[in-house]
Order: C-alpha cells, then structure tokens, then sequence
C-alpha cells in the first residue's frame, strides 16, 4: 500500500469516525478494527501488514485531525512487551481475545518477569507452575512489577520442570491479575514513592489455554519480549537540550549566584555528552529508517543511565543550600513515572534506577562485550545443571 | 550524645578529650549513618570554645549547613544588640543560638525555627528566622571560621564512616548473592571496581586521620581539612553509589538501609563545602592560583 | 594527498567534494594513523575558499596546531607589506605561508622554517619565522577563524578514526592472548572496560557526523564542531591509552603501533583547541554562562 | 641490641674506617662484614639479626659520618629481590658466595622472570631447563629485563617439568649473564628509550650447585622474590608536592597566561590526592614501624599510577603549543629511571609504564579484591591440567 493509499483509508475512516462527535473507546475500538492501530500487525490483529515505518505516517494523520489516542504511556507493558509477544507466540484465539482491549486500554497488562533471588539472571527464577488437569497452579514471588495494581493481565514466566538446565524449564504464561491468590503489594522506593509492586502468588490457577508458546519454551518466549523491550530505548526523536540536561541547563541559568568554574565545566561537558546522546539517538532512527538497525542503542542505554546519574548529581551540589531539602517523603503511587519531575533531589534519587531498570548496566556491558565486540564469553557453570542443583 | 562536651576542658566542666576522638566517634556515627546531633554539637562547641565563652549543654552555630570557611554566609543585620534575619537549611537544631551576624559571633535563645523536610533523613534541617531578637556578642568571625574548619575534618571522618560501611556490606551481599549458578562477588568486574573503591577509602583515611591530628595539633588546619573534605566527600558518595547499583533492585528499596546512606552521603557531600568549592578554596593554600 | 583541492569547486580546478567527504577521508587517515599533511591541506584550503582566494598545490596556515576558533593567536606584525614575527608549533608546513597578522590573512613566500622533535611522531611540527617577508594581504581573520572550525570538525573525524582503530586491534589481540589458560578477552573486567569505550565511540561518532554535515550545511558550524572535537579529542585519547595498558607490555613497545595512536591522539587533543578550552568557548553558545 | 649498643657499634666501626680515608669498596666490604650492611641479615651474611627498624638507625649514623652508600638505585634488584631470595631459599655456600658482591654492588643482578607469553601469569612461562648431569640446560626467551646489559647474575624462573600443571612444574635458579648462550638485546620503548631488555637464552648450561630451592618448587620461591618487590613500595618518606604533583604544580605556577579554571580544578583535585597518597604511604610506615603492617601498599601502587598518568597527561595539555613538541626520540639506554626527568611529553609516556611493571593494575585489582576483601576467586581453569596442555 503506498502512502497515498494509506492516508486515503485513514481519511476515509475519518469520514466514518468524527473524532469530535464519537466516543473515545468507540473511537479507538473501531480504529483497532479497521487496522489502523499499528498498521504493521496483522490484518485482524489491528494492523494491515504494513512496513512499520508507516504507522507514523497514520500517527501524524489522526494527531492532526484531532483524534484520542490510546494513552500510550499508562499501558506501555501492554503495547510494548505483551502485545509483540502475543502475537509472535499466541494461538489465534489468544489473539483475539487480547490484543484489541490491550490497545484500546481497556485492559491494563504488567510482567511478572524478575523475581528477588533473579533479577540480572531471569532465567534462574524459581516461581514455580505445576500442571493440574486443564490448569497450571503457580505458586512464588515476583518483584519490580509496575502497573501490578491497575494491571488485570500479566505476562509471566515460571518453571515447570526444575529437573532440566535452568533455560530448559521455564514456560511463559498469561496470568489473570484478578485470580484468587494474587497479592499485589506496593514497593517503595528510594525516592519515597512506590512506582513498582512485589506480586505474591499463592496457588494461582492458570488456564493451560492462557499459556504462551509450549511447555518448556518459556525463555524463547521471553527473549521476545526482552527484544522489544530494547528497541523502545532512543526509539523518539529528542531536541536539543531535552531530558535531564535540559532541567539542569535551566536550573543553571536561573542561579547565577551558585555557578562556580568546577561546576561549569562538568556542566559543560555533561552538555557535549547529553548533544551526542541526542545526535546518536537521531542517527539510529535513521539508520532504521533506510533499513539499517545499528547496535547503538545499547549504547545509548548506557550513556543515558550515566549522563542522568551525573547531571542530577551536579544539580543537587549546584544548589548547595536548597540541595539539603528534599520535597516530600510522602509514599504516593505515581501513575506514570518521570524521570526529570520533583526536585534535584528526587531526580538524583531516581536516576539510580536507570543503570538497574530494563537490565543493569554491567548486563548490558557484558552483551555489548560479547556481542557487539565479538570477545569471549566466560565459562558458564549453571548451562548443564539440573536448576534444582543450583547454587541459590 | 556527649559530642558537645567531648573536647571541652576537664575543669570547664568537659570531658577534654582531643578533636581526634572527636573524629573517632564521628567515624562510628558515619559507619552506622545514626540519627543525632553530633555533627552541629562538633560546630557549635568549636565555636564557643575558640571564643572562650562557656559550652551549654546544647547549642546551634545558625549557618546553612552547606556553609565552607572563607566562603559567603547569610546576612543576619544586627541593631543594638538585637537580631534580624534568616537562615536556611541549619542541621541539628537545638538549645542556645550561636548567629555569625555583623562581623561578630552572637548569642541568643529567640528564634522562629520552622523544619524542613531534609533530603538526609538522619540529619534534619531547619530554617532558622530571627526578629528582632535580643543577643549577647560572645566572639568574632574568626571563631565561625575555625569553627567550620573543625566541622569539616570531623565530617571527614563520619564520611570515611560511612564509605566503609558501603563497602563492606556490599562486599558481603555479593558474597551470598548467587547469579548464574555463581557467587555475584566472583564476577571480575565487580570485583575490580570494588577494588578501586577500597583504593579511594585508603587515601580518604588517610586525609582524614591528618585533618583530626591537624586539628589537635595547634597549627592552622584549614589546609588539611579541606584536603580531607573534598576527598572523603567524593569518596563517600561514590562508595553509597556503588552501594546502591552492586545491590541492584534491592538497593533502590526503602527497605534496605542503603539509601539512607546514599542520601546522607549526597548530603554530606555539599555541607561544609561542595567539594569544588574547598578545592577552589584551599588553592591558595597550595600555592595553586587559578 | 588530495585534500587541498578535495572540496574546492570544480570550476576552480577542485574536485567539488563536500566536507563531509573531507571528513570520511580524514576518519581513514586517522584508522591508519598516516603520516601524511591532510589537516594542514584543510586548515589551508577552508581559510582561502573562505577568502575566496585561489587554492595553491600546497599552503600552510601558519597557525599553531594548538589554536582554536576565538582563542589568542601569535602576534606576526605587519609593516607596510612585510610580515615579521615567530610562530611556533605549526603542523604540516609545506607551500606558500597564510599568515593571520594584523587584523588580516597575508601570503607569503618567505619564511624560515625550523623543524621542531614533535610528541607525534606522524604529524611533523616547525616553527615558523618572518623577517620582514613581503607579503599580500588574502582576506581578514573571519577566514582563519572558519578555517580553525572546519579544522576542529575534521579533525573529529580523524580522532574518531583513531579510537576505532584501538578498540578493533586490542579486541583483536584479547581474543588471541592467553594468560592462566584463557584468552584474556574472556576476562569480564577488560570486557567492561571495552564496551564502555566502545560506547563512548558510539557517541563520538554522531557528533563527528554532525560536526562534519554542519559543514557543508551552510549555518556556522561553530557549536557541533566544538561538541564534536571535545568530545572526540577525549574518547581517541582514552581508546589510545587503553589500548596502550591492554596489551600489556607489548603495547609500551616501540616495534607494536599502539604507540603511535597514543601520540597522535595526545597531540590531537591539543590540535585546534584542549577540550577544556573548547568547552569553555562553546559555553555562551549553547547559553551556559560560567 | 638497644639503639645505643648499636650506635656505639658503628662509632667502634667508624673509628677503624674512616670513610674520609678508606677506600669505597674496601669500606663497603668491611661495612658487609662487620654485620652493619643490613642489620636485620642474619650475622655472616652482612647483618646482626636485628629488627629491621634498626637498619635505618646504621643508615642515618653512616651517612651523617660521610660514609660512602652502595648506590642502591644502581643494583635495585639485588639488594631488594634477590639477595632475601638467596636469603630464604639459598644453601649456605649460596649465601656466601653471592651476598657480600651482591650488597658492595662488585656484581649487579638482574631478573629474569617474564616472557613475552608470560606476563601476568608468571607461572605459564615456557623457558624451558632440562637436567643434563650435574648441570641445567635452558633455553627460552625473557623480557622485560633492566639491568641486563650491566648484571653479571640474573636469578631466572624456568620450567622443569611441562607435564605436571603450570604451577608444580617451575624451578629457581641463578643464573650466569657471561655465560655462552645468553643474549642481551636492547628493548625500546614508547618513550624512545630502551630502559629493558629482551634476553634470549640458548642452550645455556646452569651448574646444579646454582639451583635456589627444590626442583619443582620454583613458584613458591619467586613468591618471596615477588612479596618483596612489592614491599618496596611506600617504602620512603615523601615530602608535601615530592614526585609527580611537584613537577607539575611547577610547570602550573610558571605559566599563569595558559591557566584555566578546567584544568586548575583538575590539578587541585590531583594534588588532593596525592597529598592523600603521601599521607597514605605515612601511615603504613607508621603501621609498619609499630608492628602493624597495613595492606595500604597494594593501594598506593594503584593510587600512584593512576596519579602519575593524570597529572602528567594534564601537564601535556596544559601546556598546549609545548605539549606538542618532544624532547628527543634518540634511542639511549639510561642506567637509572626517572618518572618525573625529561620533558612532559616524555613523563606522559612514561607514566604509561607505572601500571604496567611490577605488576599490572589489573592483576592488582584482583589481589586486592581476592585477598584484602575476601570476595570469591573465579573459578580457575588452569589448575589442574599439565601445562603443556594449557591453551596459548
């Protein structure tokens, strides 16, 4: 379908749906049926088996005419993680079951991925599913679960068979968050708030029919998701000056009275790393866009964590005086999460998470070493055990 | 806690012991990152007992906490002998007032004190409003200058404190912590950063050891002190990082005693002095103009 | 080499390139760390098709390498049309002297030329002395000065060259040395180290790009050189040192390359600007007041 | 023996000597002689059995006498690696044999450890010795060497045994430099300078009677070799700006017109820490001095590289239009190091080496965090196997 072609059916749908007079869930539910919610899925599944590249094109479109859309943020699990891997990795029936109300919102979705004794190394989680008739009975701890408490389905990996290698025993399932032995718990943080959640599942009956991909399949399933989770990093175009540096760059301006040649430059040079990071970012989407994914965003994962440490870091010592108060110790559940909100303290506080969410930064060295780089790995001594013989 | 009478004279009613045992609990108070007045105790008794003006029981030298020797303070006007002014993010409130105002060292019981909330939960911060309140001149500036030195190499101390804490419980965790079937603390990189911080609380000891001696030793200890501070600040703050980060999601929790360590180090890190600030202001001392 | 007539027009007798070509032919020359005058034939070229001034076989700006756009130039005085003055440090001299002396670009013939001992080994530096050389006067000191940005930008590419060139040869060699039964590539603290450069190059690379589109974008190029040439001055600095420490012993030898990388990313982090100078020149225009 | 019995027994050796008088060799022999060399040897072999403490009291007397020194920077390996080696490990006709020339300086040693396949796993090397009567064989090529060109002994690690794991199979020698077979070819460095060697040695004939411990025990002999290089180290007392920092506080204080506020915090921070570093390296002499002795050696070999590169690299840029020139690349072999001599180009190269010899950084890094932290050895693939079967 060529552009032309594209926007003429976005058009059309418009004549059909005046953002102005239909109702938002109407809206975005007859868009889902119509394949314009991400152009590039499957007809049936919301899309039109488009090239990814022109779901921007029907973006702009309906941005422009004014439409709702499906607030992305607040359901970001859903439309990053689940929604690929559903549709990688589901049957049909799971297909239509899920992927509509999961764009529209309807449906909130979390990830029960890391648990407390896996976190870097996921795939020695110990949450436990055993088969029973039709259904699987899944019983363990998950921790780091954002949206657990607005969430009514999660994507969880658990181990069914502890006698094989760690990799071999885990099988990915779709977990009702509203089934009888679901605990959600809020899990404060550093900063005061409790953005995340542990999950606690006590003999949580799983319908076989809601497991993803085969018995034992779990990790491939997984990678799926972990995949996409990646390509979200410097996957929006930025200004100059945006982000981190762009509140510290203010704060500096305003406080001439607090600058001192040490400070200037690192803020300066923070500056130069923060233009680059932009400018990476920019060549990536390029690269993407001429059919060329380059590595880089692994690198800018990095450089992003380190650049956000170092310039809350500066902030909170620019300030001096005001950088001893802190806003609020108040424990609040914030909906979406910001990383540049709140004040200089705050920030620095959080950015502490961004070297450990999403995969920690010696994770990800350790990838880029081996597969970027090409070095050796290490020997690995937990490949052929039994994961029940597991040191733990 | 005894910090207001440690250094003071037997025969003034103190315990006189030497600013180096000063540093010593300090030390200890930093390992277990403890909530008490000790750090404004240390202030205040160095002020008086510079001044020669008897040591209360609990007093407040009424500077920001972020306040270095040498460098600005809050203007506090005086009339008379009344006082007039405000001052921001004081740490450890408490008994008589001790107020750097009109190039002298004042006393007064009269203040508006209004707690703020402090990014260091363990050390609060208040600001400090005076109007109009009746005072007593008991020294000069030169006492609140000796006053912040002597604050900044005991801080030193409590900043080795707790780079040492850091590191030990991180070298602990990563001991008992197992990933991929491996201890986390055999993993070579960890391993080598860790070695690098165990090298920076060497040096900072060491820094910080010489500023409590400079501080017992007679000569001015401004030098020594700031060397000490501006080191042991960094230091501390690198080791609460890496804390956090070799922790992992643990160390982001509200649970783990780690983040309170993180923010009194971050805390730390800008009172008395950032460490940019000292160092700029201890060139001169090193002969370094800039 | 090319590079004087790679981007002049072709109706001058140029090659019409642009300077993003310049750019990918300096990155090579860098990658090779090729001892030939390639950023003298830039700075040479960008001041005269900036004059408008016809492009010789062979030019020097007689700048030292170590200038930079806005910072203090030499004094070469000008009397009548006689150039007289010392000009130290300047690289690739070969051809007629562009000379910046009197609020003006000059050009001469004549000038004694001394051969200095250069830290690198593969870019020669001489100083250069005028007594009295007749001299005409080319255009003013705008054309040296855009000559020293495309200069910084270009040489962000070469710098960039450099830096891949390290972290592909020490990758290379950690694969194939063993040390206690392993190849030394497989030790995770060394493996950490090279994706952080590698990481660094990364970033180094897309402002390089951008310094170098900025160029023949026709805006001033000013801010994205600077950015480019700080940052990429430091990332070939750091890949040559740890290429340099990761070969061990081997690489503090004369007979194994790694020591010309070093020199010459030492020596480029001084050419057209440190990065601290640039940082500090860059500062009003990304509105950072010190 | 107190302070005072010792002080009147250099008086008494004084009184017979008079440094003004007596011939330089003819002095240090009988200095060797009356046990006043290094009083913490034993008695015979230079010393009176005392504590090392003592040694310094001799020194300081001796030399307020005007007593002549035995040039220690001179035969630096000697006196500080292979005379405690012969020390331990050495038969009596050892010890008296090469002590007493070893100490006056009449023979300098040198030492033969690493190879260009051998650096920081010392026990891989793959010089090899073979027993051929009374005698040794050895063939192989070391590197690394200073002094090789001037010694007239080396003391040289080989392997004996390449079918036991690496380890096992290594044993001491001493070995003869004017013997046939040893070659001496001079090693040029980044700096332009050939301070090092490379010594290829073929079929060189070592007598059985020049063997320093068991056979197969070679490893654990060139321990004490290798615990007393690093035993050097912090060894003297450094004034405030001694060393590196000095030099370029120097260069700084000359040139006020090439001061920025980047570089002056950057010089203020170094000079920080190395007054740190010389106060570190006050304490651990005070340790020593009290019976305490600290690990903070390994520290300050850390510390002090770290510290010479930084400074030396800031004094480079610094300098700028110098910066870019070099004193000279004339290949010139110099009888002593000095890190902070030349110019600032050459310190910077220099400096390069300081995290190289003596053990890397890296090697370092790893004792530290192994034996002074306690964190876990990785797991060792090299242990166990015959070292003629490890991969290189």
């Amino acid at each position: 379908m060529t552009t032309e072609d594209l926007l003429d059916k976005v058009a059309a749908f418009l004549a059909e749906h005046d953002p102005k007079t239909t109702d938002r869930l109407e809206f975005l539910r007859a868009r889902f049926d119509a394949g314009l919610a991400w152009v590039h899925f499957p007809p049936g599944c919301g899309g039109l088996g488009l090239p990814i590249a022109q779901h921007a094109v029907v973006e702009a479109a309906l941005a422009e005419a004014g439409a709702p859309d499906n607030d992305p943020r607040r359901i970001g699990i859903g439309l990053g993680m689940a929604a690929p891997t559903i549709l990688k990795h589901g049957t049909d029936e799971q297909r239509a079951r899920f992927l509509r109300p999961l764009w529209t919102g309807e449906e909130v979705w979390c990830q029960l991925f890391s648990e407390p004794g896996a976190g870097s190394d996921l795939a020695g989680l110990a949450t436990r599913a055993r088969r029973d008739g039709d259904d699987w009975v899944v019983t363990g701890q998950k921790v780091w679960t954002s949206s657990a408490h607005t969430a009514r389905w999660a994507i969880l990996v658990a181990r069914t068979d502890p006698d094989v290698p760690k990799h071999a025993g885990m099988t990915y399932f779709i977990c009702d968050m509203t089934a009888p032995g679901v605990d959600v718990r809020p899990l404060r943080q550093i900063t005061g708030e409790a953005e995340f959640n542990e999950v606690f599942l006590t003999d949580v009956r799983i319908p076989d029919a809601h497991r993803l991909g085969d018995v034992g399949d779990g990790w491939r399933v997984a990678q799926t998701t972990l995949m996409n989770e990646r390509v979200a990093i410097g996957g929006r175009a930025v200004p100059r000056e945006g982000g981190m540096v762009g509140v510290v760059a203010g704060t500096w301006r305003e406080h001439p009275e607090l600058r001192t040649p040490e400070l200037h430059d690192r803020l300066l040079r923070l500056w130069v790393e923060s233009e680059a990071l932009r400018l990476a970012g920019q060549r990536l989407r390029e690269g993407l866009a001429a059919g060329h994914p380059g590595p880089e965003g692994s690198a800018m994962k990095l450089a992003f964590a380190r650049l956000a440490q170092k310039l809350s870091a500066l902030e909170v010592e620019f300030l001096a005086e005001d950088g001893l108060r802190y806003r609020d110790w108040t424990m609040r559940r914030p909906d979406v999460v910001d990383f540049t909100g709140g004040d200089a303290g705050y920030r620095y506080l959080r950015a502490k998470g961004n070297s450990i969410e999403g995969g920690t930064s010696e994770i990800l060295r350790g990838i880029i070493a081996e597969r970027i780089l090409g070095l050796p790995a290490e020997a690995r001594v937990d490949k052929d055990v039994p994961w029940k013989d597991l040191p733990r | 806690m005894g910090a207001t009478t440690l250094p003071v004279p037997e025969d003034a009613g103190g315990q006189g012991a030497g600013w180096r045992e000063v540093a010593v609990v300090a030390e200890e108070l930093g390992r277990g990152v403890a909530p008490v007045p000790y750090l404004g105790s240390v202030l205040a008794t160095a002020a008086l007992l510079h001044a020669g003006a008897p040591v209360p029981d609990a007093a407040t030298l009424v500077v920001p906490l972020s306040a270095w020797a040498g460098g600005p303070l809050p203007e506090v006007s005086v009339d008379g002998d009344a006082l007039t002014g405000t001052v921001r993010s004081v740490a450890d409130v408490r008994g008589v007032f001790l107020v750097p105002a009109g190039g002298g060292l004042w006393r007064t019981e009269q203040a508006e004190v209004t707690p703020v909330t402090s990014l260091d939960l363990t050390r609060p911060v208040a600001d400090v409003a005076f109007s109009a309140a009746p005072a007593t001149r008991v020294g000069d500036l030169a006492s609140v200058e000796h006053a912040l030195v002597v604050g900044a190499a005991v801080l030193a101390s409590e900043q080795v404190g707790i780079a040492e804490w850091c590191l030990a419980t991180t070298v602990a965790y990563l001991k008992q912590r197992y990933q991929f079937g491996r201890p986390v603390g055999s993993f070579q990189a960890l391993k080598h950063r860790l070695a690098d911080l165990w090298q920076e609380i060497v040096l900072a000891r060491a820094a910080a050891k010489a500023a409590a001696d400079a501080l017992d030793g007679g000569e001015d200890a401004t030098l020594p002190a700031f060397v000490a501070q501006s080191l042991c600040a960094e230091v501390a703050v690198h080791a609460a990082e890496e804390c956090v980060q070799l922790h992992g999601g643990i160390g982001m929790t509200w649970e783990h005693p780690a983040h309170l360590y993180l923010k009194r180090a971050k805390a730390d890190e800008i009172a008395l002095g950032t460490p940019g600030r000292l160092r700029a202001a201890l060139a001169p001392l090193a002969d370094l103009p800039a």
